[in-house]
């Protein structure tokens, strides 16, 4: 894979200002400020950068309940996904949706979601939807290994693959769903081995590695595009922190385990990896750094500031027409 | 939705129109005239395309309209629903066929939670222009797997709207204010309705949703009924009627939204209401239309409500049972004879 | 079910008991107390084993019971129920929680379509003695895929039994009642109870389906409320009161069988009649039990029944619309005192 | 393996019973007096006579819509099933089921089904319990290639992996669901191959080989029986006739296609096989057939003359208590 600079600093980009969001929310969300749960993408940034770095405005991302990343990535700017978080009319969704219902359509996003698999089929459906229309668009499903032994991942994919749809289904496989490891789920752990059951690509990549994720993604989306139908992608990651704020994550996992999964982390690597290769230099990467603190602060000051909708919208648009 | 239109008064088969055509025909002509109008528009099912549907619902249309827009599934009505709403958030106008309406249960959590839910939770930013075609009810005993009537679920959830069409004219009216919608609904057929004649216009209408017909006018009870309920109201009425006593037959048409406005008008005029339903009383649609009226024109009623339903049994297969359990037309002279001896 | 005994005046807090316990104590301790009694029993979910249950509604009983009886499941509603299903028909008594009530729609063709029919349909050959376990409602701004009360759905479906208890009492008293139970029964709790404290007797007793607790007597109008609005009901009565207004709270525990005698009597005694309701108006539980009473009492009331619900909108997270939404004590009051002007 | 005399003539028996009630049923619906529909099993008879021939009498089965010659293979009596598809008193459940919904706690018979799916994790369910309650017995579903699309196939068979549940999955592949090809259903058209997804023994079998039939079954309830969990079994078969009495079953499949599948008849080709090899003689088969015709014989006059049950019983046992 040919990397320039700006692709690097790009996908950098992508990652600092999700970790940035997240250790902001949470940080809000500790001092008792913000209503509901949240589910914090901290460890799996380079899945949501990776993949969508591959993808245009108009292609369709469905999400699952640790969404922040794969909205803040596909283009929600950081001031609305934070004041959504705060049920504020500052937010994409005005408020009315929180955390786990983020949408925007000005950017194809789909929907966070709060129940585990339904993005799957949406996403198989947004790329139907597409391939009718002869947009050229392309559809990503984001969904963890919880989602697997679901009854919709099935028969989404076997849809997709018999249509052959232009939708590429990721699975961040973190080990964990809650606190229930995925071995105790599944007889299978290849996630990447189960698209054989349908006779589609099933791809394994690390999913804390930026740029191999940006490249298996990339060519899958060229399949999409050229119409030779869905592609199974699974990404090995981990999270860092508990199950949702609150959870402190400890019970069920190893304090080396989580350790082991920190040294990789997916921000610092790339970073790494950059400065080692000379793609970049180390002021390439303050200079972002500090660009993304501030938008996340401002981001932060902006959702705080917003007030809460009034009541008396409560009733409106419940219908079109 | 504002009520467009008052209430109409329209008889089973009364309209202005000569031609003539079955209630599935309707159904057909509705999607081709849609589907020729608007090129959004797409269907998926089991078995609808070169089959033409269990039910012949879509006979011809993969002919015209081929693989693409015509779309046979496997049977997966989880899939089925979840790529409908996807397809619909994405700019599409996808008709999901369900078949039968029983197995809607397969794919009612995306439904509820999803379909219902996105416009209002985007804060407007979404549409979710689906169409649920389904076919519910008995018919030679479908046993108790084939013949729910559960269409209040979907009436309990803000966001969706649900046609009961019991004529082929409100088929294809109903059928095209669901497809040129911007809202998910329900268009719920009756199995035992499709071979059923009536008036067909062939120019262009739609039949407004939250606009009931009167049926069958009258001044000493309100009945109401929805689908294949309507003709044994009317039935009911016609032997009624020789005993002196005056039926007003209601067919609400779209149960959400409910014309409330209808209902109550009658109600105050006749101070009698029974609700005739092919499903269960407990929470069903009976409930809902007697819970309005005693919170809207109790002072109205001369006489306690009653709501003739299926007995709550499952649908037993045997006709003897099934027969006894479904609401007959006999039962129904009962009833509503009894409301004017309260 | 034939009515054992006639409805207990049991206010939220008043027993012989003077142990005390909250909710989701109570509810671990029937299970503890009817698994060690009847090794038939397994219960599987979504992290109730090690974790010990996303609401603590499992806390100790892995330990004790260990993971052949306490089974983490995948993310898999459908097969939680299936498998539920499958085992009670063979002769085992799971109990499948489904964690929040919301996911139960994931599975709600198996319970609707397969286990309330099971029974009747097999000619009483089979039987069917699975509970499924969730939690309802709202709480800390769940938004609208975790707040759900549809409870209405499975009223409306003969062979299926619903207990929705507003106190630790009833939690245990009722959850052994649903565990000696042969039929089918939803047993639904409310996730913000779980940590509501009240009268836990150590003691060994059940309390039956479909006997009402009036929770407070009064004679100027009933008020019916189940599970979380129980608390909400006497809060508005307490207010009502100081206006000289007397309110009677009735919990009917069990919404199916629902004790239609003690509403009845209720309503016959005071005239007026308000059902409070987290779940929403249209074919809900409210308009059950008003249907029933403007069946059975019309004659008894002097003042139009009132739906106190939830408004007609999903369940919109942010917390001012969300409380704009959920009957709040202040809209109770109002409406309850509105009955009298009627 | 070893054939006996008695082995081949009893699984013979079972076919040959079947086909001649599939027959009968089909005269009585035709002829108007049978109330709802019929799904019929003529052609597919060696899956249930071969798989059933294995399993113990407390052993359970769950069957689909076209499920008679399961319940009939199990031990319903033919008397009681024929009553049943009436409406009739007689029938195993009364005439409250019909073709759709027969029950028999007697032979552990969990019904068929008018619903696709859920006879499979109903008998994943089934041996749950067997296996909590440490019976050794087994459970077998026999399910349709319509059903392996659809989720709960995918959630049953993976929850049956992970927990090694003593149960059989039985795919009666006859390449069709209702008039749309398998292959129009999913790009992978091996049900057999599947099974990998689950880390699972997946094995495909000539559905109309009775013999290699139960030895395959044979092979995979020993292994169910020690504990070493389930197997999914794809038996290729064909329908005779249409998808239910009243579809021609022919504007879907050539004619062609319908004679050849015809030709590998199981029953005769049991029967011939057989005498080719000396494991019978033609008597046995004439006594068989003869014992079988009068069998069905009195089964069907026993359900005609069958009343159907009193209205009156209608509100009857909805509940236990
Ligand atoms: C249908 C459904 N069942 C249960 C839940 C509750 N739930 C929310 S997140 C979650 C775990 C998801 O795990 P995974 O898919 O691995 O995603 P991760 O949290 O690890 O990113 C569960 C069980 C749900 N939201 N939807
Ligand atoms: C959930 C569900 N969806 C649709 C149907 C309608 N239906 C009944 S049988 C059938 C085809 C089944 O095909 P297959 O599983 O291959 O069995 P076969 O009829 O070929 O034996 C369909 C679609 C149903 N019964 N259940
Ligand atoms: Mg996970
Ligand atoms: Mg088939």
């Amino acid at each position: 894979m040919n990397v320039s600079k700006e692709l690097v600093l790009s996908l950098y980009r992508a990652m600092a200002e999700i970790r940035e969001f997240e250790l902001k929310a949470r940080e809000i969300f500790r001092s008792g400020r913000m209503p509901g749960f949240i589910h914090l993408y901290v460890g799996e940034e380079a899945i949501a950068a990776g993949v969508i770095a591959c993808l245009q405005k108009e292609d369709y991302v469905t999400s699952s309940h640790r969404g922040h990343g794969h909205a803040l990535a596909k283009g929600i700017p950081a001031r609305e996904v934070m004041a959504e978080l705060m049920g504020a009319v500052g937010g994409c969704c005005g408020g009315r949706g929180g955390s786990m219902h983020l949408y925007e359509p000005a950017v194809g996003f789909l929907g966070t979601n709060g129940v585990v698999p339904p993005g799957i089929p949406i996403a198989a459906g947004a790329a139907l939807s597409a391939k009718l229309r002869k947009t050229g668009q392309v559809a990503v499903s984001f969904f963890g290994d919880g989602a697997v032994n679901n009854g919709a991942f099935h028969e989404a994919l076997n849809m997709a693959a018999v249509w052959e749809l232009p939708v590429i289904f990721v699975c961040e496989n973190n080990l964990y769903a809650t606190e229930t490891p995925f071995k105790a789920a599944t007889k299978n752990t290849s996630v990447a081995s189960r698209a054989a059951a349908y006779q589609m690509p099933g791809i394994e990549v690390d999913g804390n590695d930026v740029l191999a994720i940006y490249e298996k993604t990339g060519q899958a989306v060229q399949r999409a595009r050229r119409g030779e139908g869905p592609t199974l992608m699974e990404c090995l990651t981990y999270r860092w922190f508990g199950h949702h704020e609150g959870d402190p994550g400890t019970s069920y996992r190893s304090r080396e385990e989580v350790e082991m999964w920190k040294q990789r982390d997916p921000v610092r690597r790339l970073r790494e990896q950059a400065l080692a290769s000379g793609w970049a230099e180390p002021g390439d990467f303050e200079r972002i750094d500090e660009e993304v603190r501030s938008l996340i602060e401002d981001a932060a000051q902006f959702a705080l500031a917003s007030p809460q909708p009034k009541a008396a919208t409560a009733l409106d648009q419940v219908f079109c027409d | 939705m504002a009520k467009t239109q008052s209430s109409v008064r329209q008889g089973l088969d009364e309209t202005s129109s000569e031609r003539v055509g079955t209630y599935v025909e309707a159904g057909i002509e509705a999607i081709r005239d849609e589907m020729r109008r608007d090129p959004d528009i797409f269907y998926m099912g089991q078995g609808i395309g070169p089959r033409g549907g269990n039910f012949a619902q879509t006979r011809g249309l993969w002919n015209e309209f081929g693989d693409e827009r015509l779309r046979d599934t496997p049977i997966a009505e989880l899939a089925q629903v979840g790529l409908g709403i996807g397809a619909a958030l994405a700019g599409s106008r996808p008709i999901v066929d369900i078949v039968f309406f029983d197995f809607i249960l397969e794919a009612s959590a995306l439904l509820i939670q999803q379909a219902s839910t996105i416009h209002y939770i985007s804060n407007g930013k979404f549409r979710v222009p689906l169409v649920i075609r389904a076919a519910m009810g008995g018919v030679r005993n479908t046993g108790p797997h084939h013949s729910h009537t559960f269409y209040s679920f979907f009436m309990h959830i803000p966001g969706l709207r649900v046609a009961v069409p019991a004529t082929p004219h409100d088929v294809k009216g109903l059928l095209k204010t669901a497809l040129r919608s911007d809202d998910p609904a329900l268009f719920i057929e009756h199995k035992a309705l499709y071979n059923a004649k009536g008036p067909l216009p062939a120019q262009e209408y739609t039949v407004p949703f939250g606009q009931a017909a009167i049926r069958r006018p009258g001044k000493d009870v309100t009945l109401i009924a929805v689908s294949l309920m309507v003709s044994k109201a009317l039935e009911a009425a016609e032997i009624l009627e020789r005993e002196g006593i005056s039926v007003e037959v209601i067919d609400p048409r779209t149960v959400a939204p409910l014309d409330k406005e209808t209902i109550l008008q009658s109600v105050s005029k006749t101070g009698r209401l029974a609700i005739l339903d092919e499903a269960y009383a407990a929470c069903g649609f009976s409930a809902e239309v007697a819970a309005l009226v005693s919170e809207e024109a109790l002072d109205e009623l001369d006489a306690p409500i009653r709501r003739i339903c299926a007995l709550p049994a499952p649908h037993a297969f045997s006709p003897s049972l099934n027969d006894y359990l479904i609401p007959s037309v006999d039962r129904v002279v009962r009833e509503v004879r009894s409301t004017l001896r309260g």
